[in-house]
C-alpha cells in the first residue's frame, strides 16, 4: 500500500509541476497563439491522469482502444468544422 | 391542371445542371435496372426446386475478385461524377465582376429586393437577359433560401453576414421565386416572381420605376454617412484617425492580425456591425459598433455609397486599377 | 446443429409465461420482455406519426390548401419528422430486434446491463412523454431539423418541452449502444468468433458505435438551443456574432449518422432474411463485415452535405461531396452481394423475402437518387425539395421500415412461437410494395420540377402529382394495418411454430419456440460459420435432385 | 489482478468476478467516450467562435481571475489524487481508508463549486452574465458576450457533472457505512473513480481555455 501511495503522489507532483508550467507560460506575450502551449501541456496532464489515477496502465487493450475513441471522432468533428471556418472567406 | 414532367431550363446553369442530371438519371437507370434483372432471372432460375445446377459455387479468390471488381469500378465512376459536377458547383459560387449587382433582404414573410440604381420591389424581381446577375442576400430575422428552379440556383440567405450567387438568365419570361429553407409560419407564402426581361424591356421598366423612388441607393447611403455620424471620423477628421473609405471597396487591406483581407460587402458590414472583429493595420479600434442602430436597408446602402466612392475615385485617378 | 425430434412441440414453460403478472412486466430484466416493451411502444408512435403524414398529404390535395392553417400544416410535419425519427425509427431495429436476438445469436443468456436495459426504456418513455406533452399543449413548428435561430428566437411553439424529449430520448440510445457493445464484446458464447457472428448481429455493433459516439453531440446542441430559447444567452445568435451554422453542423454531425442508425440495422435483418431463404452462404461475408464498419465510420464524415447551399466554405462542400459518394460504395456492396448470395441458392418465396427484395429495390433507387444528391450542382437545385423528400423516404420507410416488417415476420414464431398467415402476409407486403412507390415516387419528379417542401400551398402546376401521390397513402395505410391486425390474431391463434420453422441456422433457432427465459439450457459451443446452409441435411437432397436429373 | 481484488457480489449474466469487473470497467469507459463528445461539441464551438472573435476573447478574458482558476486546477487534481486511492483501498477491501479518503474527495468537490459559485456571483455583480444583463465597455461586445456564454454553459456544463459526482459519492460512501458487509464492493468505486477522473479531465481544459486568454 506504501508503495502504491508513494507512485500516486509522484503522479500528483507531476500534475502540480505541470499546471505551474502551463500558468506561467500563460504570462509569455504568445498573443492569439497562447491556447497551443497551454492545450498541449492539458492533453499531457490528461494523459497522465487516464494512466495512472483512471488505471489505464494496468488495463486491457480494448480500454485504451476505447479511451481514444472519444477523442478521436471529436477530432473529426473539430477537423471538419474548423475547416469549413478556415477556408469560408475564399472565394471571394 | 397542367402536367409537365422537367421544369424550364432559363438560365447559363440550367443546361449544365441538366446534362449532369440526365447522365446521372441514365446511369443509375442503367444499374438498378441491372441490379434489378439479376435478381429477378436469379429468383426464377433457382427457386427450390428448380432443376437448375447448383454445384461448382464461386470460390474463395473468385468471389474476393467479384468483390473487388465492384468496389473500384464504382469508385471511378465516382470521382468523375464529383469532379463533374463540383466543376459547375465552384463557378456557381465564384461570381464575376462584371454583374448587376442587386441586393436582396429576406424577412418573415417576403423578399425585399434594392437596386443599385435605387429600384426597390417586394417579391418580385426584374432582370435582363443574358446579363450576369449577382445578388447580395441577407436576412433580417431567420434563415431563408432564394431559390429560383428554373435557374436551377438556390442559396440560402443567412442573418448577420451576406450570402453571394449568380446567374444569367437566357429566356424572357416570369419564373417562381420560393423560400426554400423553412421559415416559420407562412413560409409556404414567401414566394414571388422573378421577371426576365429582354434589355429593352428592362431600361424601360428602370426607367418607369426610377422615376417614383427619388435617388439611387449610393446616394440614399451618402445620406445614411452623414446622418449616422460615420463622415465625422471618415472624413478628413483631425482629432480621429479614422481611414478614408475612397477607393476602399474590393481592395486588399493587411489586417493587424497580419491577415490581408479584401473590403467587400461582408468585410465592410462586418465593420459597420462588430468593428473590432477585423482591426485594420495600423488603426487603435476606437470604432463603436452599430449593431441595433442601422437597419439592414441602411448598411446596404452604405455599402452602395462606399462602392460608389470606388468608382469615383478611380475616376479622379485614372492610373488607379 | 442437432434439432430437437419434433419440431411442433412448443416449449411449456418460457419467457412469457414464466410470470403472469403486470409487473413482473413492467420490472422485468429480460431482455425479450424489454424488446416487447418497446414494440408496443414503437407502435404507437408509429400511428401517431402515421396520421400525422395521412392528414399532410389530405392537405395537399389541393394547391391552396385550404384544410388546416399554415400553422397547423407545420406543426404535423413537425410532429411526423419528430416521432418517427427517434421515437420509431431509431428504436425501431435495434431496440425490438435487436434486444430480443442479439443475446440469442451470440449464445448468451442476456445482455450484459439487463438493469440498464430496462432502465433504457424507462428513460425512452420519459422522452416520449415530454414529446406527447409538447405535442398536446400546441405542438411545435420548426420542422424536425430545428434550425437556428428560428427555434432559439422567433418559434412561437413548445420547443423546450421536445428539446427535453429527444435529449431524454438521447440518453435511451445511448445506454442501448452502450449495452450491446459491451455485450457483444463480452458475451459471445465459446466459439463464437467475431468471424462467426452473424451479419444482424455486425450491423447494430456498427450502429451502436454511432450511437454512443454521435447522440451525445445532439443532446448537448439541443441543450444549448433550449438554454438560447429560455434563458436568451444566444449562442448562435447572429445578433451578437453568434453562427447559426454552428447549430447545422452540431446537428447534423449526430443527424447524418443517424440516417445510417436506421439503416445499417436494416441491412443486417436483410442479410440474416436472404441468407436463410436462398438456403445460400451470404456472398463475400467479410467484405459486408467491413462494408458495416466502413458505413458506420464514414457515415460521420459526410454530415456538410446537407449545407451545400447553407453558406458553409465551398471548399468544405466539395470534400463533403466526394466523402458522400465514397460512403454509396459499401452501401453498394451490400446490394451486390446480397444479389450474389442469391446465385445457386434454393429460394423459397415466403414473406420475409418478399419484404426483402422490397427492400433491396427500394434502397436501390434510394441510394442511387443519393448519388444525386451528392453531386454538387445537382443538390443545389433540388435540396429542400420534395426531391429530397423522396430519396429519405425511400431509404427510411422503403429500406428500414421494409426490414423491420421483413424482420418481424421472420422472427415472429421466434417471439411468440406461433406462425403467422402465410397468404394473407404475402398479399400485405405486395400492397405495401405498390402503396409506397405510389405515394413516393411522384415526389422525385415534383422536387426535379421545383416544388420546395414544407409547402402546403403550392403552384398549380404541381397538383397532379401531388394527387396521385395521396391517392398512394391508403394503399400504403392499408399495407401497415394489415400486418398488425394479422400479427396481432397470430400471437394467439396462429399454429404453433416449433423451434425452428424455416429450419434456418443461427443460434436463435436452436432454442424452443418462445424461448425459455435465459435463452439457453445450456450455452451452446459454436462450430461452425455462420449461415451453413451448405451443412443442412437438405442441401444433400437437393445435390441429389440436382444429380439425379 | 484479480487476486487482491475484494469480494464483489455477482449479476446476471456473468459467472465469473473478473469477467464481471471487466463488463463493467467497458462499459463506463463507453460512457466517457460519449461524455468526451458530449463536452466536445461546447468545445467545438469554443474553438469556432474564438478563431472567429479572438479580439473580443482576448478582452473578455481579462475579466477572469486566473488565480481562482489556478487554485480550482489545484483543488481537483488532489481530489481526483484522493479518488484514485479511495478506488485502491476499495479494491483492497479496507473499509475505513475508503470512507476516510472518500470524505476528503468529497469535501474538496465542494469546495470547488463553493469557488466557482463564488465566481459566478462576482460575475453578477459585474454584469457579466450574458442575457439582457449583460453589459460589456469593449469594441466587440457580441463576441465578448459569446466568450461568458461558453464560459457560464461549459463550466456549468461540468459543475452539473460535478454534483452529480458528489451525490453518488455521497449515497455510495454511506450506503458502504451502513452496509453489514464488512467489506466495500469495489466495482462501483471503480466506475466511480473513473467518472470522477473524467470530470477532472475535462476541467484541465477549460481552466486554460477561460482562465489563460490573458491573464493580468
Amino acid at each position: 500500500m506504501k508503495a502504491k501511495f508513494g507512485h500516486y503522489l509522484r503522479v500528483l507532483g507531476s500534475l502540480y509541476l505541470l499546471l505551474a508550467i502551463t500558468t506561467g507560460l500563460a504570462f509569455l506575450p504568445l498573443d492569439a497563439w497562447n491556447w497551443l502551449p497551454s492545450v498541449v501541456i492539458a492533453f499531457v496532464m490528461a494523459g497522465l491522469i487516464m494512466l495512472f489515477f483512471m488505471r489505464l496502465r494496468q488495463s486491457e487493450p480494448l480500454l485504451w482502444l476505447t479511451s481514444a475513441s472519444g477523442f478521436a471522432w471529436l477530432s473529426l468533428l473539430m477537423l471538419f468544422v474548423v475547416l469549413d471556418y478556415i477556408s469560408r472567406p475564399w472565394p471571394r | 391542371m397542367t402536367f409537365p414532367l422537367l421544369p424550364y431550363e432559363d438560365s447559363s446553369y440550367a443546361a449544365r445542371v441538366d446534362g449532369i442530371f440526365v447522365s446521372l438519371l441514365v446511369l443509375c437507370t442503367v444499374i438498378t435496372l441491372g441490379v434489378f434483372a439479376v435478381i429477378i432471372a436469379f429468383c426464377i432460375r433457382y427457386r427450390r426446386g428448380s432443376p437448375a445446377d447448383r454445384s461448382h459455387r464461386p470460390s474463395e479468390s473468385t468471389q474476393i475478385a467479384v468483390e473487388f471488381a465492384w468496389i473500384i469500378l464504382p469508385l471511378l465512376i465516382f470521382i468523375g461524377l464529383f469532379i463533374w459536377a463540383g466543376n459547375v458547383y465552384f463557378e456557381m459560387f465564384s461570381p464575376p465582376a462584371d454583374g448587376v449587382a442587386i441586393y436582396v433582404i429576406g424577412k418573415q414573410w417576403m423578399w425585399k429586393i434594392e437596386h443599385a440604381t435605387g429600384q426597390r420591389e417586394i417579391n418580385q424581381l426584374h432582370i435582363p437577359i443574358d446579363r450576369n446577375i449577382v445578388l447580395t442576400m441577407t436576412s433580417q430575422d431567420v434563415i431563408h433560401d432564394f431559390d429560383v428552379p428554373a435557374f436551377r440556383i438556390k442559396h440560402d440567405v443567412l442573418p448577420g453576414r451576406y450570402n453571394t450567387m449568380w446567374f444569367k438568365a437566357t429566356k424572357t419570361g416570369t419564373y417562381h421565386l420560393f423560400c426554400g429553407q423553412y421559415c416559420g409560419d407562412f413560409h409556404s407564402l414567401m414566394v414571388g416572381d422573378v421577371i426576365a426581361m429582354s434589355p429593352t424591356d428592362y431600361a424601360a421598366w428602370l426607367q418607369g420605376h426610377g422615376e417614383g423612388t427619388s435617388d439611387t441607393l449610393a446616394a440614399d447611403g451618402s445620406r445614411a454617412f452623414h446622418a449616422l455620424g460615420c463622415s465625422g471620423c471618415h472624413e478628413g477628421s483631425q482629432v480621429v484617425h479614422a481611414p478614408s473609405l475612397n477607393g476602399l471597396y474590393d481592395e486588399p487591406v493587411p489586417l493587424q492580425s497580419g491577415q490581408v483581407v479584401r473590403a467587400d460587402d461582408t468585410f465592410l458590414r462586418d465593420m459597420i456591425l462588430q468593428p473590432a472583429k477585423n482591426v485594420p493595420a495600423g488603426y487603435q479600434p476606437i470604432m463603436p459598433s452599430y449593431q441595433g442602430l442601422v437597419t439592414e436597408e441602411q448598411i446596404v446602402s452604405l455599402i452602395a455609397y462606399i462602392k460608389s466612392q470606388k468608382s469615383a475615385a478611380s475616376a479622379d485617378n485614372p492610373t488607379h486599377p | 446443429m442437432t434439432l430437437p425430434p419434433d419440431p411442433k412441440s412448443i416449449s411449456t414453460v418460457n419467457y412469457l409465461n414464466e410470470e403472469k403478472t403486470v409487473a413482473s412486466w413492467f420490472f422485468t430484466h429480460d431482455h425479450k420482455r424489454i424488446a416487447l416493451l418497446y414494440l408496443a411502444s414503437i407502435t404507437f408512435f408509429f400511428l401517431l406519426g402515421g396520421v400525422a403524414a395521412m392528414l399532410m398529404r389530405i392537405e395537399l390535395i389541393h394547391p391552396r390548401g385550404e384544410l388546416f392553417t399554415s400553422t397547423t400544416y407545420n406543426k404535423l410535419f413537425t410532429l411526423h419528422g419528430v416521432i418517427m425519427v427517434w421515437f420509431f425509427l431509431i428504436p425501431s431495429i435495434p431496440n425490438v430486434l435487436g434486444n430480443f436476438l442479439i443475446p440469442m445469436m451470440i449464445g448468451a443468456r442476456d445482455m450484459a446491463f439487463p438493469r440498464l436495459n430496462l432502465i433504457s426504456w424507462y428513460v425512452f418513455m420519459l422522452g416520449g412523454l415530454f414529446a406527447v406533452f409538447a405535442i398536446l399543449v400546441g405542438g411545435v413548428d420548426t420542422g424536425w431539423t430545428f434550425y437556428t435561430p428560428y427555434s432559439s428566437t422567433y418559434s412561437n411553439s413548445w420547443v423546450i418541452a421536445m428539446a427535453v424529449g429527444i435529449f431524454i430520448n438521447g440518453f435511451s440510445s445511448i445506454f442501448t449502444g452502450l449495452n450491446f457493445i459491451v455485450t457483444v464484446h463480452k458475451l459471445r458464447a465459446p466459439g463464437m468468433t467475431w468471424f462467426r457472428l452473424p451479419l444482424f448481429v455486425w450491423t447494430l455493433y456498427s450502429t451502436s458505435l454511432i450511437f454512443v459516439l454521435a447522440t451525445p453531440v445532439l443532446a448537448i446542441t439541443l441543450t444549448l438551443v433550449a438554454l438560447e430559447r429560455g434563458f436568451g444567452i444566444g449562442i448562435f445568435d447572429p445578433r451578437i456574432g453568434g453562427d447559426p451554422l454552428l447549430f447545422q453542423h452540431l446537428f447534423w454531425f449526430y443527424s447524418h449518422p443517424a440516417v445510417y442508425i436506421m439503416v445499417l440495422p436494416a441491412m443486417g435483418v436483410i442479410s440474416e432474411l436472404i441468407a436463410a431463404f436462398a438456403r445460400n452462404r451470404v456472398f463475400g461475408y467479410n467484405f459486408v463485415v467491413y462494408a458495416s464498419l466502413g458505413i458506420a465510420f464514414l457515415g460521420f464524415l459526410v454530415w456538410g452535405h446537407h449545407m451545400f447551399v447553407s453558406g458553409q466554405s465551398v471548399y468544405a462542400g466539395m470534400i463533403f461531396s466526394l466523402l458522400s459518394f465514397f460512403v454509396a460504395i459499401p452501401s453498394a456492396i451490400k446490394v451486390f452481394n446480397w444479389t450474389a448470395t442469391l446465385y445457386k441458392g434454393s429460394i423459397t418465396f415466403d414473406t420475409p423475402l418478399l419484404y426483402a427484395l422490397g427492400f433491396i429495390a427500394l434502397f436501390t433507387i434510394g441510394g442511387m437518387t443519393g448519388l444525386m444528391l451528392a453531386s454538387l450542382a445537382v443538390d443545389v437545385h433540388v435540396t429542400a425539395t420534395y426531391f429530397v423528400v423522396a430519396h429519405f423516404h425511400y431509404i427510411m420507410v422503403g429500406g428500414a421500415v421494409m426490414a423491420y416488417l421483413g424482420g418481424i415476420h421472420y422472427w415472429f414464431p421466434k417471439i411468440t412461437g406461433r406462425m403467422y398467415p402465410e397468404t394473407l402476409a404475402r398479399w400485405a407486403a405486395i400492397i405495401l410494395f405498390i402503396g409506397f412507390n405510389l405515394t413516393f415516387f411522384p415526389m422525385f419528379i415534383l422536387g426535379y420540377m421545383g416544388m420546395p417542401r414544407r409547402y402546403h400551398v403550392y403552384p398549380e402546376e404541381f397538383q397532379m402529382l401531388n394527387f396521385i401521390s395521396t391517392i398512394g397513402t391508403p394503399v400504403l395505410g392499408i399495407g401497415y394495418l394489415l400486418p398488425l391486425i394479422y400479427l396481432g390474431w397470430a400471437s394467439f391463434f396462429g399454429r404453433l411454430a416449433g423451434p425452428n420453422p424455416w429450419n434456418a441456422t443461427g443460434l436463435e433457432w436452436q432454442t424452443p419456440s418462445p424461448p425459455p427465459k435465459e435463452n439457453f439450457a445450456e450455452i451452446p459451443v459454436v462450430t461452425t460459420e455462420p449461415y451453413a446452409y451448405h451443412l443442412l441435411p437438405e442441401a444433400a437432397g437437393i445435390h441429389q435432385e440436382t444429380h439425379d436429373r | 489482478m484479480t487476486a487482491e481484488a475484494a469480494a464483489e457480489p455477482l449479476n446476471f449474466p456473468f459467472k465469473e468476478a473478473a469477467h464481471q469487473r471487466e463488463s463493467a470497467l467497458f462499459g463506463m469507459w463507453i460512457f466517457l467516450a460519449t461524455e468526451v463528445l458530449f463536452f466536445g461539441g461546447m468545445f467545438t464551438a469554443y474553438t469556432v467562435y474564438r478563431y472567429s472573435h479572438w479580439q473580443a476573447f482576448q478582452e473578455a478574458a481579462r475579466h477572469q481571475e486566473w488565480y481562482l482558476g489556478c487554485l480550482n486546477t489545484l483543488v481537483l487534481l488532489t481530489s481526483g489524487f484522493t479518488m484514485a486511492l479511495a478506488v485502491e483501498c476499495a479494491r483492497r477491501g479496507n473499509r475505513g481508508w475508503l470512507l476516510g479518503l472518500l470524505t476528503i474527495t468529497w469535501v474538496l468537490g465542494a469546495a470547488f463549486l463553493g469557488i466557482e459559485g463564488y465566481e459566478y456571483h462576482s460575475k453578477f455583480g459585474e454584469h457579466l452574465v450574458p442575457g439582457s444583463g449583460f453589459h460589456f465597455d469593449g469594441t466587440d461586445p457580441g463576441g465578448s458576450e459569446l466568450f461568458f456564454v461558453l464560459y457560464f454553459t461549459m463550466t456549468g456544463m461540468h459543475m452539473f457533472h460535478m454534483f452529480v459526482g458528489l451525490m453518488l459519492i455521497l449515497f455510495f460512501g454511506v450506503w458502504t457505512r451502513f452496509s453489514p458487509r464488512e467489506t466495500a464492493m469495489p466495482n462501483r468505486f471503480e466506475v466511480l473513480g473513473l467518472y470522477w477522473a473524467f470530470v477532472d479531465i475535462v476541467w484541465l481544459f477549460l481552466y486554460p481555455l477561460f482562465y489563460l486568454v490573458h491573464p493580468r
